[in-house]
């Protein structure tokens, strides 16, 4: 009974296509129909795809948005059109909008992470790191929590930063460049796990990957597997099958009761670190599903 | 030095000089075009302007029309210097040209050709009713029967050059410059245009002619102008001159077209049997139910009036164009279902009307263009031969005797007569059996005419070549060809040996003999 | 009289004879397929109110094609009109934050019509760069946009630092009221962007049919060297259509950014291809010379029904993209076989 | 004598006279020009480990624009190549996985040279599609690969469902091991996709210059009909055009995977744009008959010299956009100036 409208950013990036699929099953078990649409990143095409879940009368809208300021008109929008909506994975910059902001702790998933890297690393070293988009606050986020964290360490040495859109061409590309200029560092750190495989690739390729500490963040799936063959130090699971559930749940709750299951609007999960002693003990049932 | 120094215009004419050029130069990078002209304009009288292909004709035309201006010289107008940047500014001191090369953009409808640049305004807008009225006028002025609305790229190209020659009318400048307007159009049309030409200068106009047809000129001329490798060579008044005098300052001997070589007639090379082509509507047929047989060493001229059916009738034959109906053989051999390379290899090629449509690569060398349908003859395994293509090239560049520095130029940089041979001569390297020339004379100069023709009329002599070219000039029929074929509204009406006249082929093309 | 030129496939025109309409443009035909095929498949699809909606979609697209196909009839393309969107709305929420006079100490909050004026001339700006560079300098058009693709984004995202500017609203106060009435508000029920939308469209159907530069930019297109020998200024005319590209891509700048009451740097990306696609799913030339307003608009609706009814019946995006490119090809093969004409 | 006709800037080549690529290639000058000024700027530049490095990178977009190259002199354009490269990719990973035959119950897993074959096969046959639409259906090139673009795409992702295929390796018993040999060996300390380049360069450029079809193709490119009435099987060339651009961009999919060891759906999104301007760079006229390998090889080298160079000095991602499209525009500005010419 009734339609939820589920829009995520690319499911050509394995995270959000879990976000959306997981979403979507969940709708479907509760007895809704469900669509997943993707904006890529486009706020245009993100309010375009709300003003179609507002002509197909959806009961609820998950959203995981463009862009944190950006994304404001839209999930206006919508809620005008009296269509409650749910965030997932990204905060969007006002509160009081959504019904619920669901994301992973990124601040404490980056310090976890960097406080892993440094586990590994010890306290003196140089390193490099890889960026993501920057339109997406998530990307600053991780960066200042590896920063916090680091920063501690006066002989750590960061030194380069490079932007590489969430990409693993652009991470194995801007690995090489770095590379050259920065040829003796030993270690990597990276905004998610499509440029830290990317940076892995290049570090293979140069006969370099030996020895080097790498972090990754998301826990996709290959790079779950590349900390399984040693490649990869460590990746900090976002809980996106959790919260990409606990959003539809919500909003099942809202729709048939008129009352939040949770009064917070920002919910926070916490991210986890998944490194090559956890995966002795815990084993995945399903992208970035980790069984404890 | 240059000719202006021995002759003299103002000393040979009483008539009032209203444009004059004086002692004009102009370069194109190191190439000079022009070397120091002086000429003048008569009111209410034809100058025409002779000389060769590349003698420097249009260039000088161009800046009398203020489309380019001269490296070095000056333009009186009305004994007062100007200089115009621009046509528009030349327009609008009573200055217009009809361009040789057509200056229409094909998308675009009569009327709307007729007054781009030069718009008829309103407070709202283009008044296009008044325009559409004055080009309406300018169709029954020049007796042709073109609606107004129909677009350029749907006229032939006859009409389109009544378009170009309507735009320069309706200017109605003081002076008009015609740099070869006639190209494309039959001779009931000339006579219209003469026509015009006659109403214009009784009005006082003066017209500026250009046109390498020399006894159509001669008839409509005041004053003879002869421009040689951008110098001024010859000056004279209408009484002085005959063509001869035209042909002697033009390229300094005189020549003839040719006769029809002894050449050993072989089998039948080119067999067209019950031939059909319907025309674009698909209603009825541009050629029809034709047959047509040339033997090996013949030379086979056809004339027809624009729109008898030549040019699609050799297109069938090549295969650019399907045949509704018949057959073409060669040697024989039915080629009517191959396709144009095929037919090449076969030993059937043309030449075809337009060379800058259809016959040249403009991005390609004289060398690229000539070699272009034999790369066969020396391709070894997979690779060419440079060494043999050289020898291609070379080789062609003799027998079609091309005036260039080598195989290297670009063919952009050839005269239009030398781009005519470039043509012809790359069809000559596949080493064919008959060859179809469609209008092989069109644009270019009588020295280059005679050499086009004296090059057919050898290669059938020495090689047995069948040869079958089409013209709109009578009297280029009556030069190398053994046998002469008339052809109106896509049939043969009559034909002729090379003792006919003028008159009787003119007369059976369906066209009024004029004067 | 005049009127009927636009019989012609080179006249431009706002005409609106269905008889016409029916012979010229198949991208009508195949509007009316997607809209009876969506209307089949979904109860919503098929109502004023979605089409209103999604005419507000098309409003952002629409605007970047007519600008586009006044640059393709004219023979050239610009692919630098989606970033011109996303730089002019960087810039209209730059300004719409108030600008800092550093010298004075003061900041100066421009009213709304004034941010309107400085994003068009910024847009104009932007064209008449890409004007100069391909009229004057000879660069190809191709790539003289494709450069001004990167630079114009590059601009956009130094302005931002990657961020997006997000109170448009401004401050009543302040006097800067009103930015987001052109993206929210409805005249008649219809939102402002589909009004804009008319009214450039039928403006510039109008130029192209009614005035001189509307023949000019025919002619020029279509010979450029016979418009020029002809008097036509076809410099004058070949800048003039990059500036209006450019301020056509302003203002769909401006429209999107107050219907999403924000600016970010990344706005309009691939939007070249999607506007060049409109243009020529309604029948225009690569080649130049040949297109119309009204088939750039009826290419810009095939597209933007087409992309919200697949949304809406919930087709995956996956096979949208897919849909999109089979879409394109197939309305354009329906218009070469009609017309027989080749061209890049 | 007919020699010296290479001097001319139609013709292609391999020819490396020194004088005529000062003379010819303004493309040249630039390339000297990056190489001097990050020398300059950062020590590690110029140093044979990087340029290795740095060419690797250039042999993605260097593959593509010679697929690229060819369908210009033929006065086309292929926009599709990025998407193709992306397909070919998820293609071959899907083939490395193993075929599952439902039928037998069994799942196949093709050696490496059978996988590679496959693939270009199926480069092939997605520009033969495209070939087909523009040369028999006569759907401009613009359109037909625009279309494509989004197809190929789109069935990259259905394939995969968005996800990365990652296991490329092989393994020992199933007889596939080899794949990632392309990306990650070396001959003589040269990267194998360089080599892959180097050996497509040299093939392409001696067809272009010493075979019937280059001829034929720059015929074709230079005037269509004329190369039509002189026996050039237009059409035949054409099609090839496409479908070796269509198998240039699935070895550059095979290479760019085998670097990653892994292949996803979204590979060489937004590349065609890159591999047009490396062969306007490289001074081929996209008016069709200009051109030639060497030109497009500078062009490629030129960006991807820049970019990684501003890279290694450590320039910001936004500043590294404002200056690709500059050199973009700067590098043809030179080359227009050089010959005059004017075109799209
Ligand atoms: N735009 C140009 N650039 C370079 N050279 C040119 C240009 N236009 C003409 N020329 C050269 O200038 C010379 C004179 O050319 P022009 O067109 O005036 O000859 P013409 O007498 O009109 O010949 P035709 O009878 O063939 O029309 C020729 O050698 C020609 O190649
Ligand atoms: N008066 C006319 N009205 C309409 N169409 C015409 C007219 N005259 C010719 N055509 C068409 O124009 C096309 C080209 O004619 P064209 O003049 O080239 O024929 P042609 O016999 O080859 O003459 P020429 O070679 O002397 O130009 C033909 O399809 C013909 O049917
Ligand atoms: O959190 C997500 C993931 O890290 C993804 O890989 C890129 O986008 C971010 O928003
Ligand atoms: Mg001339
Ligand atoms: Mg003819």
């Amino acid at each position: 009974d009734g339609l939820i409208s589920i829009i995520v950013n690319d499911p050509s990036n394995p995270y959000w296509f879990t976000e959306g699929e997981v979403a979507k099953a969940t709708a479907e078990e509760l007895g809704y129909d469900a669509n997943v649409a993707a904006h890529k990143g486009d706020t245009n095409t993100e309010s375009n795809l709300v003003d179609t879940a507002i002509t197909n009368k959806a009961a609820a809208i998950i959203l995981d948005p463009a862009n944190a300021d950006g994304s404001v008109g839209a999930v206006k929008k919508a809620v005008a059109a009296g269509i409650p909506v749910f965030i997932v994975n990204a905060e969007i910059n006002q509160t009081g909008l959504a019904k619920a902001q669901l994301v992973s702790n990124n601040a404490q998933g980056a310090a976890l992470g960097a406080m892993a890297w440094v586990d590994a690393m010890g306290t003196e070293g140089s390193y490099v790191e890889l960026f993501g988009a920057p339109s997406d606050n998530n990307a600053q986020t991780r960066s200042n929590g590896f920063e916090t964290v680091l920063s501690q360490y006066s002989d750590l040495d960061k030194k380069a930063q490079e932007v590489a859109n969430w990409d693993r061409t652009q991470g194995y590309t801007k690995m090489q460049s770095m590379l050259q200029a920065n040829p003796n560092i030993s270690g990597v750190i990276s905004g998610n796990d499509e440029m830290a495989l990317g940076a892995i690739a290049a570090l293979k390729e140069a006969g370099k990957l030996e020895g080097k500490i790498i972090g990754g963040f998301d826990g996709s799936p290959d790079a779950v597997e590349a900390v399984k063959a040693g490649e990869l130090t460590y990746t900090v699971l976002q809980p996106v099958a959790i919260f990409a559930e606990e959003a539809v749940r919500q909003a099942d709750y809202f729709i048939k009761n008129g009352t939040l299951k949770v009064a917070e609007e920002k919910q926070l999960f916490d991210c986890i670190l998944v490194d090559a002693s956890i995966l002795d003990i815990y084993s995945f049932s399903g992208p970035f599903q980790l069984d404890r | 030095m240059t000719a202006h120094q021995t002759i003299n215009p103002e000393t040979l004419t009483t008539d009032e000089v209203v444009m004059s050029a004086r002692d004009v130069a102009k370069f194109y990078g190191p190439l000079q075009a022009l070397k120091g002209v002086n000429f003048d304009i008569h009111r209410g009288q034809v100058t025409t302007l002779f000389g060769e292909n590349g003698a420097g004709k249009s260039t000088l035309m161009k800046i009398l029309s203020g489309i380019i201006s001269p490296t070095s010289g000056e333009i009186l107008l009305d004994g007062a210097p100007v200089r115009f940047n621009g046509a528009n500014h030349a327009l609008a001191h009573g200055i217009s040209i009809i361009h040789q090369e057509l200056a229409l953009a094909g998308n675009l409808n009569v009327r709307d050709n007729i007054f781009m640049g030069r718009e008829i305004r309103t407070a709202t807008g283009v008044d296009f009713a008044e325009e559409e009225r004055i080009t309406r006028l300018l169709m029954e002025e020049l007796e042709e029967d073109i609606d107004p609305l129909t677009p350029v790229e749907e006229l032939r190209l006859g009409q389109q050059q009544i378009v170009e020659i309507a735009r320069a009318l309706q200017a109605k400048s003081r002076i008009l410059i015609m740099d070869e307007p006639t190209s494309a159009l039959s001779a009931s049309e000339v006579e219209v245009l003469f026509k015009v030409i006659n109403d214009l200068t009784a009005k006082g106009v003066s017209i500026v002619y250009i046109s390498h047809h020399l006894e159509e000129a001669l008839e409509i001329t005041d004053h003879a102008v002869v421009l040689r490798d951008g110098e001024m060579t010859a000056w004279a008044p209408r009484s002085q001159i005959d063509i001869e005098w035209i042909v002697r300052n033009m390229v300094g001997e005189n020549f003839d077209l040719g006769s029809p070589p002894n050449s050993e007639m072989g089998a039948s090379a080119l067999t067209i049997e019950d031939l059909c082509v319907p025309d674009t509507s698909g209603n009825g047929l541009v050629v029809d139910h034709m047959n047509l047989n040339v033997r090996s060493g013949e030379i086979v001229c056809i004339y027809g009036l624009m729109g008898a059916g030549r040019t699609e009738m050799m297109e069938c034959a090549a295969g650019r164009l399907r045949a509704q109906n018949g057959k073409v053989k060669l040697l024989d051999q039915d080629v009517s279902h191959l396709s144009i390379a095929d037919r090449i290899s076969a030993g059937l090629v043309l030449v075809p009307e337009d060379r800058q449509r259809d016959g040249l690569v403009q991005t390609m060398t004289v060398g690229h263009n000539l070699s272009l349908s034999s790369i066969a003859a020396f391709t070894r395994g997979l690779f060419t031969s440079r060494k043999d293509e050289r020898k291609v090239i070379e080789d062609s560049i003799r027998e079609v005797t091309v005036k260039t520095e080598s195989g290297a130029t670009m063919i952009g940089a050839l005269s239009g007569g030398n781009q005519q041979k470039v043509v012809i001569g790359k069809m000559l390297a596949t080493q064919p059996d008959v060859i179809l020339l469609d209008e092989p004379s069109r644009g270019i100069d009588i020295g280059a005419k005679a050499e086009v023709f004296k090059l057919l009329a050898r290669t059938a002599e020495e090689r047995g070549l069948a040869v079958l070219y089409s013209t709109s000039e009578v009297g280029e029929c009556l030069s190398i060809a053994h046998r002469i074929i008339v052809m109106n509204r896509g049939r043969i009406t009559a034909e002729f040996d090379h003792t006919a006249t003028k008159e009787q082929i003119m007369a059976a093309s369906g066209e009024a003999v004029h004067h | 009289m005049a009127q009927s030129t636009t019989s012609a496939p080179a006249a431009g025109g706002i005409d609106l004879n269905i008889g016409k309409i029916l012979l010229e443009g198949r991208a009508f035909f195949a509007l009316v397929a997607i809209v009876i095929t969506f209307s089949f498949l979904s109860p919503v699809y098929f109502s004023i109110s979605n089409f209103l909606t999604m005419s507000s979609h098309v409003a952002i697209f629409g605007l970047l094609a007519i600008g586009m196909l006044l640059v393709i009839l004219n023979g050239g393309i610009d692919l630098s009109v989606g970033s011109t969107l996303g730089l002019s709305g960087v810039v209209a929420g730059y300004l719409m934050q108030g600008v800092e006079i550093p010298s004075a100490g003061i900041i100066m909050y421009p009213p709304v019509w004034a941010v309107v004026i400085l994003t068009v001339a910024l847009g104009a700006f932007v064209g008449a760069v890409n004007g100069v560079l391909i009229a004057f300098f000879k660069v190809p058009a191709f790539v003289a946009t494709l450069g001004m693709l990167y630079v114009a984004r590059g601009v956009a995202l130094l302005m931002t630092n990657g961020l997006t500017y997000n109170n448009l609203g401004g401050v009543e106060v302040l006097g800067n009221t009103g930015f987001d009435w052109l993206g929210f508000n409805r005249i008649a029920g219809v939102p402002i962007g589909v009004i804009v939308l008319a009214i450039v469209a039928l403006v510039i159907g109008l130029v192209l049919v009614r005035t001189a530069f509307g023949r000019w930019l025919y002619a020029s297109g279509g010979n450029e060297r016979a418009a020029e020998l002809s008097g036509v200024p076809t410099r004058g005319v070949k800048i003039s259509v990059y500036v209006l590209s450019g301020v056509c891509a302003a203002i769909a700048g401006l429209v999107l950014s107050s219907q999403l009451t924000s600016a970010g740097p990344t706005a309009g990306t691939t939007y070249e291809l999607t506007a060049i696609a409109a243009v020529v799913i309604g029948g225009a030339a690569l080649t130049g010379g040949r297109g119309n307003v009204r088939g750039t608009m009826l290419g810009a609706f095939v597209i933007g029904f087409l992309s919200d009814g697949l949304v809406i019946i919930g087709v995956s995006a996956y096979w949208q993209t897919v849909f999109t490119g089979a879409v394109i090809v197939l309305a354009v093969l329906l218009n070469s076989l009609q017309y027989g004409r080749s061209g890049r």
